[in-house]
């Protein structure tokens, strides 16, 4: 938050004195470090070093602590005070401040003409209530920090307790166990066998008749009369039954084409009834 | 088994004493029992507490952190062993406080935390704890906005011989005086009355604990 | 503790204890008097012999090997450190036709099991039926190029329960059981799995499985 760290500023004056070690920090913070060289160079000079603190919160925490009293009976107007002052000299010396301990200073000034003001006056939430969740998170915060102290006080892992230098390591090794069963031999090798055993490719040659041809055969057949006649009239005689397939599918696709041309007219009474074809008389269409 | 280390330790003792020994990592009973060939779990932790106090008095000890057992020095020892190069990790200020607001209050969001510290917490603090094993990330809560929650880890424990999080330092002090509990609880304790919500609206910075009453897991 | 010469020998043993359990290395008596602060060699060598004794029925022994000391796993134990886990798989197609050829047709070079399984066999096909115990490498033919022969293993017949190679079905017996038949079903088998190998080259279907992909099947 408060990263700025150019925030180095001398304070005269300030009875109060250097700020305190934040209770017995084990772990150097580099942070604290300014703070501590303000408190080497004595009580009538401080060197405020907003980096120092993390945030407003802490800075006021590190206030009440100063009025060496638990947080639960600190004074509230007399932090609220030492709060605005701070903020006022670093106004003085132009600095610049990060803008939520301006927040802050904003809030407080507002808490403490509340508190001021007689009781009838006060407005809804009331000024103790303010201070008294103000307090309530001072306390909180400033569990957490001696929490924080105690935890890196403890007797900790590498530093001051050691686990085993060398472990020769537990290892699990996987050996994979490889089943199989003769009838599995047996059938990949047939398998293997029939797969690359040579193959004969039989290409039979099946008796079809061409479009051309049934073309052909309609027109001429269809010359002899101009009586109706039946589609099956048309396919060969004693024909064996693939090639009269072949031959009605080219015959049938050929009646089409010769209807198309207007030389035949294709009549059938309903469907699947015999398909019927006669030629049509020149021009008579 | 008695205080005598001359006594002969059975076959089971030994068996998770050498696993112990020889492990990378602390071990939980579950694993210890799979590696001894599926040993029944009720007589590791038989063995384990014999093995325990047999140690107890040793140089060297063995202790139970998260649920996982390893060997490690005794702490009066700490002396003797003290390394010159530290192979501490040496923590921020701000990434201490971190640390104990989520060993104290978890599963945390990170809005609560900043609402425990009065200031928004770097992106880097959070990431220096994970990176050190000794935060995780544990879900989301499920609240608007499901916030992503952090714990401690096993190796949080470990690290600063915790059996558990009961012997966080002062854990015990800290919830008995109520200041674990969001701010807005503690202060509806204290005021006896409900409409306080209307009080911290609006103001500002003494704001809220987040929505969720329950930080303190 | 250090210079006191006073100091009960079991606080001596348990600074020695903690300090090689620590230790990266085995220490000799001399780092071991040094690291504890410059303690009189006769007590640390004493020391050692005591704790060893101590340790000699335990999971954890402590030894001297070329006059420097540090704790191992019992010898007895040391099963522990690397445990076998086993696991049964199937063998693959790829690989059951290939044990199949080895079996009909050995000794058989990789080339002659390519020819008649009409597709490539990786290398690992060959080294899964070796590290069953299936087959092995049986010298070289002496023909150009000198390539690595294969044969079965007498494993491999206590496996499939054959009394020798002969055991197997002729061609005829094959034939007669249909398995010679052009297996459609077989061929599609094939077809669909091989597209588990990115390799299969042009549009040979057929092309070998991996057996890392395809084991179990």
């Amino acid at each position: 938050m408060s990263d700025n760290s150019e925030l180095s500023f001398m304070l005269t004056g300030e009875a109060a004195g250097a700020r305190e070690p934040t209770a017995e920090m084990p772990e150097a913070w580099p942070a604290d470090e300014v703070a501590t060289q303000g408190a080497k160079a004595g009580d009538e000079a401080l060197y405020l070093e907003l980096d120092g603190w993390e945030g407003p919160l802490d800075l006021l925490l590190d206030l009440a602590r100063r009025q060496k009293v638990d947080l639960r009976s600190i004074s509230i107007l007399a932090l609220v005070d030492q709060y605005l002052s701070y903020i006022e000299r670093a106004q003085d010396l132009r600095l610049e401040l990060a803008a939520d301990y301006l927040v802050m200073a904003a809030w407080l000034a507002y808490l403490k003409s509340a508190m001021l003001l007689p009781k009838d006056e006060q407005e809804d939430p009331s000024p103790e209530e303010l201070a008294l969740r103000l307090q309530l998170r001072l306390q909180r915060l400033g569990a957490m920090r001696e929490a924080a102290a105690r935890l890196m006080g403890r007797d900790r892992i590498g530093r001051d307790i050691f686990v085993r230098g060398a472990p020769e390591g537990l290892r699990t090794d996987r050996k994979t166990i490889w089943k199989s069963d003769t009838y599995s031999i047996i059938q990949a090798y047939g398998q293997v066998k029939a797969r690359t055993a040579p193959r004969i490719y039989h290409v039979s040659d099946r008796p079809v008749m061409t479009l051309d041809s049934a073309l052909d055969r309609v027109s001429a057949m269809l010359g002899v009369t101009l009586e109706w006649m039946e589609i099956r009239d048309f396919l060969p005689r004693h024909a064996e039954p693939e090639l009269r397939k072949s031959a009605l599918a080219s015959s049938f696709v050929a009646a089409l084409e010769l209807a198309r041309l207007g030389r035949a007219e294709i009549a059938q009474e309903a469907a699947f009834s015999p398909l019927r074809i006669r030629r049509l008389k020149e021009g008579a269409a | 088994m008695s205080e005598d280390t001359q006594s002969a330790p059975d076959d089971i003792e030994r068996g998770i004493e050498a696993t112990l020994f020889a492990s990378e990592e602390p071990l939980g009973v579950d694993a210890i029992a799979a590696h001894l060939g599926g040993l029944e779990k009720g007589l590791v932790r038989d063995a384990l507490i014999a093995l325990q106090s047999v140690y107890a008095a040793r140089g060297v000890h063995l202790v139970e952190r998260g649920k996982r057992w390893h060997f490690e020095t005794a702490p009066d020892l700490a002396h003797l062993l003290r390394r010159e190069k530290e192979q501490v990790r040496r923590l921020s200020r701000a990434a201490t406080e971190v640390l104990a607001i989520v060993a104290y209050h978890e599963p945390v969001s990170r809005a609560e935390i900043e609402s425990i510290r009065g200031v928004q917490t770097s992106a880097g603090t959070l990431d220096v704890l994970m990176e050190a094993g000794w935060i995780k990330l544990a879900g989301r809560r499920e609240v608007p906005g499901r916030p992503v929650i952090y714990t401690t880890t096993p190796e949080f424990l470990d690290h600063f011989g915790l059996t558990s999080r009961r012997d966080l330092p002062g854990m015990d002090e800290l919830r008995a005086a109520g200041l674990l509990d969001p701010v807005d609880e503690a202060f509806e304790d204290l005021i006896g009355n409900s409409d306080c919500e209307a009080a911290s609206e609006g103001t500002d910075n003494t704001s809220e604990m987040t929505d969720d009453a329950d930080a303190t897991g």
